[in-house]
């Protein structure tokens, strides 16, 4: 079943789960558990980072959230209308990031993760700085199901 | 959102959130951490009733670590689906040993 | 967990239970099985409606569906620029519509069951028509859970 | 989206769809109808696979009710949850004999 829904809420990280909760039921006919993880981790990554970073934690800001489901991928797009991030931080961030070393404790990263998972987890990231809104688009990919 | 007690020397740490996420990550790290400063050294933080964690839930875990120090030892039992999923993906399964439940992380850390 | 999330989707009966789904999950954490089977159903006749009767079938129309979690309740709104529907047809459902006489097979009904289940699993059905838009408000109620 | 076998001289059609909505009422109905019109009067309607019933799909099985005509009958098998609360709260459970399973079904209509 292809379709799309658009969330709207407040800037809140309270409502991040509601949000999470509401895309994974979404997608939730198509992909697998393993996918279905993937894309909940990505967006409660991305729409914590538009909270915290992007309206430096004030509510009462708006936060858009798109779920398209194509027949062989999803595709969920972030938007809100704070300063941009700088793009760079995302095109740096990957699995290198957790390339450390474990047996040196201190050495452990406490935070910096959120963009290496989002990379991680989704098969295409892009973020598009418009005038007025940013726009942050994670693709899925997923493998049509054998039946029907 | 966090339950303690102590095993077999273990302090045992059960956390009753299904999610650690931002919203909750800073009071997750402060019960914690509160939690370690009465001097324990061993500790499993069973995970077993959580469904999610997202890097700021992670994050707190690393500095639990961080302050129990190099001399003590944290580990997590019950992890599964996406919990056990993010500590494989971000390798932090090399820092915190993964035990299938709270009675083999005690039995591995008293033992 | 308080919160609200609003979900914009195209008028397109397909997309139904895509919003059905959702929101069942936004409210999963605070009510019963049979409390989330309530609200999944009144949600899906209040929309199924407005998209065959207010927009005949016309899909691209906007249908605007609300959730705000209170401690004590759920508000769900359905909120459309169609033309407005009969205020009576509302008031005038009922569980009368299912006094039928079950020996009777012709006499048993088809459709116009909607609105009468509505109003049989929600505590409250408000219909309000503004120049605008329409908002068809329905609450229910919930036990608040005995822990925390 | 719907699997039939003759059982004992019923037909049992069973429900491959996790919702039956006005989306997808339409299409169920006429395949059900057709179905009936093979000339099948003793009819169980497998619903053990189905999480979810609007008032269209309700609509559809008692338009297939009277296509059977009055020396027929339509049995419902295997409805829980949500499409077993449909039925109680519509009253339709007096119309529609509701059965834990086909074989329970089967056995009493073909009994
Ligand atoms: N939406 C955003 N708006 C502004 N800056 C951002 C945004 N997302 C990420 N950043 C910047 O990128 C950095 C890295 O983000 P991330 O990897 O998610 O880790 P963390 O959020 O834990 O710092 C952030 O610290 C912040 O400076
Ligand atoms: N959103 C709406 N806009 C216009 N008319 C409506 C709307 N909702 C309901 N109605 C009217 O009320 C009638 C009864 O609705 P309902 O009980 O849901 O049964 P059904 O949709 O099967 O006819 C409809 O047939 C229609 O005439």
């Amino acid at each position: 079943m292809a379709g799309a829904v658009q969330l709207l809420v407040d800037s809140d990280l309270d409502t991040v789960a509601l949000v999470a909760r509401a895309v994974r039921a979404i997608c939730s006919d198509r992909l697998s558990e393993e996918d279905l993880d993937a894309i909940e981790l990505s967006l409660v990554e991305a729409t914590t980072n538009v909270i915290k970073h992007g309206y430096n934690g004030r509510s009462g800001e708006t936060l858009k959230i798109g779920v398209a489901l194509h027949s062989d991928r999803v595709v969920i797009e972030v938007v809100d209308t704070a300063p941009p991030m700088d793009a760079a931080q995302l095109e740096q961030a990957g699995e290198e990031r957790f390339d450390f070393d474990e047996t040196n404790i201190e050495s452990l990263p406490e935070g910096g993760m959120g963009l290496a998972l989002i990379r991680m987890n989704m098969d295409e990231v892009e973020y598009v700085a418009q005038k007025r809104q940013n726009r942050l688009r994670m693709t899925k990919m997923f493998a049509k199901p054998s039946t029907s | 959102m966090i339950n303690h007690e102590v095993r077999e020397g273990v302090l045992v740490a059960r956390v009753e959130e299904k999610r650690v996420d931002a919203a909750r990550a800073p009071d997750f790290k402060t019960e914690l951490t509160r939690l370690i400063e009465d001097g324990h050294q061993q500790v499993v933080l069973d995970l077993s009733k959580v469904e999610f964690v997202d890097s700021s839930g992670l994050g707190a875990i690393v500095a639990t670590l961080k302050r129990i120090g190099p001399r003590g030892s944290l580990a997590v039992a019950g992890a599964t689906g996406a919990v056990e999923r993010l500590f494989k993906l971000t390798r932090m399964d090399k820092v915190f040993p993964l035990h299938e439940d709270v009675d083999a992380a005690v039995r591995r850390m008293a033992g």
